[in-house]
C-alpha cells in the first residue's frame, strides 16, 4: 500500500510550483497531473521536461509555468539530461561547492518522449540507477504534433497517422507494455497513476521522490482533443480507464506489486471507449478483443470480476 | 633521425617494446616517437609499430617508410612478410631467430644483421614465450640509442615488481647473447 | 506588477537574457488564460460542502483555497473547460455564458 | 628548461582533464577516442580525481548528461569521435545555445559509411556550425595545454560556451611522445574551480532554460550566440597569453613556418602539420620558397586575422582531410577563399583534400602540393577546379 503523504487532498499545499497562465487545452489531463505531482514534491525539485505538450504549454517566452528551476534541452534526451543533474548536484554537493540539500530531480516527458524516442536513454538513467523521478504523461499519442500514433497508442484507437479506413482500422498493435520494460531494470518504485485519482497519485509522486534511486510513475493523461471527448470529461475518462481494468492503478515497490486503486467489480470496456471519438468505429468484434484482453491482464493483477453487461 | 619498424604479431608486445624504448630515450633528454599501426588487429595477426629518435623535436607524423633498424619479433613472419621493405641502406635488421647467426645472414647480405634466440631467453625466464622486452635488449645492443639503465628504469616503470625485475633479466641477456654479425 | 512591465515578448538583443533563460520563476502568471472562456463556472455557496474537488481537479490551476476553506473560481486564468460542474458532487457549480461584450 | 615526460596523445588529454578537477565525466566508448576515457575512469577509481564518471549509453548521452550536470554548474567532460559525434549532432547545438561550458575532445575520425576506425576531419567539419569554439591540436603538448584553456576560456563570464579540442584520430591519440607537465600548482592558479553561475538551476533561484523560441524572438537568440562566439576569440587569446606567462609556451589563432619570404603557403589543421613543415625544409633545400601556416582556431573563424595575413602572398594551397560533398571542396579551403574574396589584392587559393580515412599524408606529397600551386600560380599547370581530391587512384 502506498505510503500515506497526504491522507485527504486537502492536506496538499495551496500553493501550486506548476502554475496558471499555462496553455494547455481545455480540460487538459496532463497539466492537471502536473499540477497535482508539483504539489506533492514540492518546491526543493528541478524539473526536466522532454519535448512535447508539456514542455510547450508551460514556456512561451518570456512566460514560463514553472515555480522551481525547470530545463527544457530536447525531444529523447531528458532522462540523460536528469542523469547529469543528479551527478552533478551530487559531486557538487560532496565538494562543498553546493550547500547540502535534498533535490528531488523529476523528469516530464510524454509517451512517444518514454516509450519510443526517450527509450534508450531512459533505459540507461534507470540502469545506471540515478536518484531520480521519471514521470511518464501518457496521452496516447502524439498530442504535440496533432494526434500522431506512438507505440503508447492503444489498439483499434483512431490518430491521424493511424487511420481508420477500409482495409486498416484505427492501430493495429497493442499499446506497448512500457511498466513491464521499467520493471525489468529492477529498479525500487514504480508506480501507475491518474488524475482522476488525486491522492493516490501525489502519495505516488512523493514515494517517487523519496525512494534512493530511480522511480518511474506512469500517469494516465485523459486528453480532450486527442481522444475526442467533451473537456469537461476528463476526470471521467481516466475514472471509467481505471473502473473497466483499462488503466490498473498499482505501484510496486522493491519487486512487490499491489494495486493501490481496487475494483471489486470492472466495467465492460464498452463504457470507457464509447465516450471516446477515437473508438467510436469499433465493431462489436473489436470491443470484444479488447475486452478479452484487459480481461486476461486484470486477472494478473487481481482486479474483480467484469459485471455483465 | 632514427626511424624504426617492428614486426610482431598482435599480443608479442611489439608495441610494448617500441612504447618503452621511447619511455627510456625521452627519459634521457631525446626526443623519440612510438605508435603503432593503427588498426583493430587481433591477436596472432601480423602488427607493426614505429619509432622515431632524434636530439630535436620530432615534427613528421606520418608512417615510417624508409627505417634505419626493423625489428622483427618472430622469425615466422619471413615467410609472408617483407619485412626488409624500406630499409635503409646500411640499415640495421635484428631478429629473433633460433637459427645461428651466420644461417640466417643469407637473404639479408646487404643489411647489417643482429640476432638473438629471444625464445629461448623468454622461457628461460618468464616460463612463456613473450619475446619483446628481449628484443628490445637486442634493439639496444644493435643501436645504442638508450642506455640500458635507462631502458631497465623504464620497463621497471612498465611492469611492476617481480615482472619488472624478470624484464630486466630479459633485456639484460638478450643483449649479452645478441650477435652482431655488421 | 512592476515585473510584469519587464516581461517583454518581443526583447531587444541587448534585454533578452544569456541563453534566453526566463530569470523569473512562474512568469505565466502575467498571462491571463481567463479570456479563453465561453462559458464561466458559478459555486453556490449554499450547496458548496468545500469537499475541494473542484480545486483539486482544476486542469488550469484556476480555484483559490481561501484561508476560511472556502473555493472561490478565479476568473483570471479559469479556461472554461467545464470539469468542475460535472466532478461536484453536490452540483452546486453551474456553467453560464459568458455575456457578449 | 622543465622536464619532458613521455606520454602517449590520448594520455596527455586525459591528464589535462584531471589537472583541471573536472566535476563530471559523461563518455561513451568510441575507437579512436577510447584512451583518453579509459585513463580518466581509472583516475576516478583509484580516487586521484575526485569526480563522478557516467558510463552513458550513447553518445547522444554523453552530451545530454554534460548539458544536465553543466546546468547546475559542474565543471563538465566528454570526449568523442566519427559517428559519436555525428549522433551527438543535435545536443551540441543545444549546449552552445544554453551556453554550457562543456569541453570536449574530439579524436577526428571519418565518418561512415565505410565503416572506418581512422582518422580526418570530416566529423567535426560536419558538425561546424553547432556553435562551439574549435580548435584544432598537432601534439601531446598542445592537446595538454589547449584543454586546459579551454576550460579557462570556455567558463569566463563573458564567454560561457562550450569548447571543442580537436586532434587526428591515432595520429594524435596512439603517439607515444614528450611534453611538459605544468605543475597542479600552476593548474590550480590559472583555473580554480568553476564559478557556479547565478542562473545555474538550483531550487534557490528558479530559473526557466530553453523556452519556447517564437518567431519573435529567435532571431535575437540567434544572434546573441553569434556574438558571444565572436568575443570569445580576444578573450581566448588573454587565455593564452596568460597560460603562456606561467608556462613560457604561448599560443596563437596561427602558427607561421618560414612564411616571410614564402612563394608559396601551405595551410592546414591538425597533426599533420609538423610533416608539412618536414617538407618546407626539403622544399626550401631545394630552392622552392614555401612555407605552412598552421590554424589552430577554426570556431570562431579568424578571417580577419587571415585577410591581414595571407593578402599578399601570391599562392595559398589549403590541404585538408575533409570535404563537403556536392559542395565547393573542403570547408577549410572554402572559408579561407571566401575570407579573401573581397580583397582587391589576394592570393590565389587552392584546395586540396588529401588524408581521408587515416590515409597517410607523407612528406613528398605536401612538396608535390606546394610545386602544383606554384606551377598553377604561375601558369605552368592547370586544375580543372581550384579544389581537387589527392591520393585518389584512378
Amino acid at each position: 500500500m502506498t505510503e500515506q503523504y497526504f491522507k485527504s487532498i486537502k492536506e496538499l499545499p495551496t500553493e501550486s510550483w506548476f502554475v496558471h497562465g499555462e496553455r494547455s487545452c481545455q480540460g487538459c489531463g496532463e497539466a492537471l497531473a502536473t499540477k497535482i505531482i508539483m504539489k506533492a514534491i514540492g518546491p526543493s525539485t528541478i524539473v526536466v521536461s522532454a519535448t512535447g505538450c508539456l514542455e510547450i504549454i508551460s514556456s512561451p517566452y518570456p512566460y514560463t509555468s514553472w515555480a522551481v528551476p525547470w530545463a527544457h534541452f530536447l525531444f529523447e534526451n531528458a532522462a540523460a539530461s536528469a542523469s547529469g543533474i543528479e551527478t552533478g548536484l551530487r559531486v557538487l554537493m560532496r565538494k562543498g561547492r553546493l550547500p547540502k540539500k535534498k533535490i528531488n530531480v523529476t523528469v516530464f516527458a510524454g509517451d512517444g518522449g518514454t516509450v519510443d524516442i526517450g527509450l534508450q536513454s531512459l533505459s540507461g538513467a534507470l540502469e545506471r540507477g540515478h536518484d531520480f523521478l521519471y514521470v511518464c504523461l501518457d496521452n496516447e499519442a502524439y498530442m504535440n504534433t496533432g494526434i500522431q500514433r506512438s507505440s503508447s497508442t492503444p489498439y483499434a484507437a483512431w490518430t491521424t497517422t493511424s487511420a481508420v479506413g477500409k482495409v486498416i482500422r484505427g492501430k493495429p498493435q497493442w499499446k506497448k507494455d512500457i511498466v513491464s520494460i521499467v520493471d525489468a531494470h529492477r529498479v525500487p518504485y514504480i508506480a501507475t497513476a491518474c488524475p482522476t485519482y488525486p491522492l493516490d497519485l501525489a502519495n505516488k509522486a512523493k514515494r517517487g521522490v523519496e525512494v534512493e534511486g530511480p522511480a518511474y510513475l506512469h500517469v494516465f493523461c485523459p486528453c480532450p482533443p486527442g481522444w475526442r471527448y467533451p473537456s469537461e470529461k476528463s476526470i471521467l475518462v481516466g475514472r471509467l480507464g481505471v473502473e473497466t481494468g483499462i488503466f490498473p492503478l498499482y505501484e510496486i515497490e522493491d519487486g512487490e506489486l499491489g494495486l493501490t486503486v481496487n475494483v471489486p467489480q470492472r466495467k465492460h470496456v464498452r463504457e470507457y471507449l464509447k465516450i471516446q471519438g477515437r473508438f467510436t468505429h469499433l465493431n462489436e468484434e473489436e470491443i470484444a478483443k479488447i475486452q478479452k484482453r484487459v480481461d486476461e491482464e486484470s486477472e494478473k493483477l487481481g482486479l474483480g470480476p467484469r459485471v455483465k453487461s | 633521425m632514427i626511424e624504426v619498424r617492428w614486426h610482431g604479431r598482435g599480443g608479442q608486445g611489439a608495441v610494448t617494446a617500441a612504447e618503452i624504448i621511447a619511455h627510456a630515450a625521452i627519459n634521457e633528454g631525446k626526443y623519440a616517437q612510438a605508435f603503432p599501426s593503427f588498426g583493430p588487429e587481433r591477436r596472432g595477426a601480423p602488427v607493426v609499430a614505429f619509432n622515431r629518435f632524434d636530439d630535436r623535436p620530432i615534427w613528421v607524423r606520418s608512417e615510417v617508410y624508409e627505417p634505419n633498424v626493423v625489428v622483427v619479433l618472430d622469425s615466422n613472419l619471413l615467410k609472408n612478410v617483407n619485412v626488409v621493405e624500406g630499409l635503409k641502406p646500411n640499415g640495421i635488421l635484428v631478429l629473433n631467430t633460433i637459427k645461428k647467426p651466420e644461417e640466417s645472414k643469407k637473404p639479408f647480405l646487404n643489411v647489417s644483421l643482429v640476432t638473438v634466440n629471444a625464445k629461448k631467453i623468454a622461457l628461460d625466464v618468464l616460463g612463456i614465450p613473450i619475446v619483446n622486452t628481449a628484443m628490445a635488449g637486442a634493439f639496444v645492443k644493435a643501436t645504442n640509442i638508450v642506455k640500458l639503465d635507462s631502458l631497465y628504469e623504464a620497463v621497471k616503470k612498465r611492469f611492476r615488481g617481480k615482472a619488472g625485475e624478470r624484464n630486466v633479466k630479459m633485456i639484460k641477456q638478450a643483449y649479452e647473447e645478441a650477435v652482431v654479425l655488421g | 506588477m512592476g515585473e510584469e512591465c519587464k516581461l517583454k515578448d518581443k526583447p531587444t538583443i541587448k534585454e533578452l537574457p544569456i541563453a534566453s533563460i526566463i530569470m523569473t520563476p512562474a512568469t505565466s502568471r502575467f498571462y491571463k488564460t481567463g479570456d479563453w472562456r465561453s462559458f464561466r463556472p458559478e459555486i453556490d455557496k449554499n450547496k458548496c460542502i468545500r469537499c475541494g474537488l473542484c480545486w483539486v481537479y482544476c486542469p488550469a490551476d484556476a480555484i483559490i483555497r481561501t484561508e476560511e476553506g472556502d473555493y472561490e473560481i478565479d476568473l483570471d486564468y479559469c479556461k472554461g473547460c467545464g470539469v468542475c460542474p460535472e466532478e461536484c458532487p453536490t452540483k452546486a457549480i453551474t456553467m453560464v455564458e459568458e455575456a457578449e461584450v | 628548461m622543465a622536464k619532458r615526460i613521455p606520454i602517449e596523445d590520448s594520455y596527455a588529454a586525459s591528464l589535462a582533464v584531471k589537472m583541471a578537477n573536472v566535476d563530471v565525466i559523461s563518455a561513451y566508448p568510441i575507437t579512436p577516442q577510447t584512451h583518453i576515457v579509459e585513463r580518466l575512469s581509472e583516475y576516478v577509481s583509484n580516487g586521484e580525481l575526485n569526480a563522478e564518471y557516467i558510463n552513458v549509453e550513447s553518445e547522444h548521452s554523453a552530451m545530454s548528461a554534460c548539458l544536465g550536470a553543466s546546468a547546475v554548474g559542474a565543471r563538465c567532460f566528454t570526449a568523442t569521435a566519427g559517428q559519436g559525434l555525428a549522433l551527438m549532432h543535435e545536443v551540441l547545438f543545444i549546449a552552445a545555445g544554453n551556453r554550457l561550458p562543456i569541453v570536449m575532445t574530439v579524436a577526428n575520425r571519418s565518418l561512415s559509411p565505410n565503416i572506418s576506425i581512422w582518422g580526418d576531419q570530416s566529423d567535426m567539419m560536419a558538425s561546424k556550425d553547432c556553435g562551439w569554439i574549435q580548435i584544432y591540436c598537432e601534439d601531446a603538448q598542445e592537446i595538454f595545454d589547449i584543454i586546459l584553456c579551454a576550460y579557462k576560456n570556455a567558463e569566463d563570464d563573458r564567454v560561457l560556451l562550450p569548447v571543442a579540442v580537436n586532434f587526428d584520430g591515432f595520429y594524435a591519440t596512439h603517439v607515444i611522445e614528450s611534453m611538459v607537465v605544468t605543475s597542479q600548482e600552476e593548474v590550480d592558479d590559472f583555473l580554480p574551480p568553476r564559478k557556479i553561475p547565478s542562473f545555474a538551476l538550483h531550487p534557490d533561484h528558479p530559473t526557466s532554460w530553453g523556452a519556447v523560441g517564437f518567431p519573435a524572438i529567435q532571431t535575437e537568440i540567434k544572434k546573441q550566440l553569434e556574438d558571444a562566439l565572436r568575443n570569445s576569440k580576444s578573450i581566448m587569446n588573454e587565455v593564452w597569453n596568460q597560460y603562456g606567462r606561467i608556462t613560457g609556451r604561448y599560443y596563437d589563432i596561427f602558427e607561421p613556418y618560414k612564411t616571410e619570404d614564402a612563394e608559396v603557403v601551405l595551410l592546414l589543421m591538425g597533426s599533420s602539420c609538423g610533416t608539412a613543415r618536414i617538407a618546407i625544409d626539403r622544399l626550401r633545400e631545394k630552392g622552392v620558397k614555401a612555407g605552412v601556416l598552421k590554424l589552430r582556431l577554426f570556431r570562431p573563424f579568424p578571417d580577419k586575422e587571415l585577410r591581414s595575413f595571407l593578402k599578399d602572398y601570391r599562392v595559398v594551397a589549403v590541404v585538408e582531410k575533409d570535404f563537403s560533398a556536392g559542395g565547393l571542396g573542403g570547408h577549410l579551403f572554402s572559408e579561407v577563399r571566401t575570407s579573401l574574396y573581397n580583397l582587391k589584392q589576394k592570393p590565389k587559393v587552392l584546395g586540396f583534400i588529401a588524408g581521408l580515412g587515416g590515409r597517410d599524408i607523407r612528406i613528398d606529397e605536401f612538396e608535390s602540393v606546394a610545386k602544383k600551386a606554384l606551377n598553377i600560380v604561375n601558369g605552368k599547370e592547370k586544375m580543372e577546379r581550384d579544389f581537387m581530391f589527392l591520393q585518389v587512384r584512378e
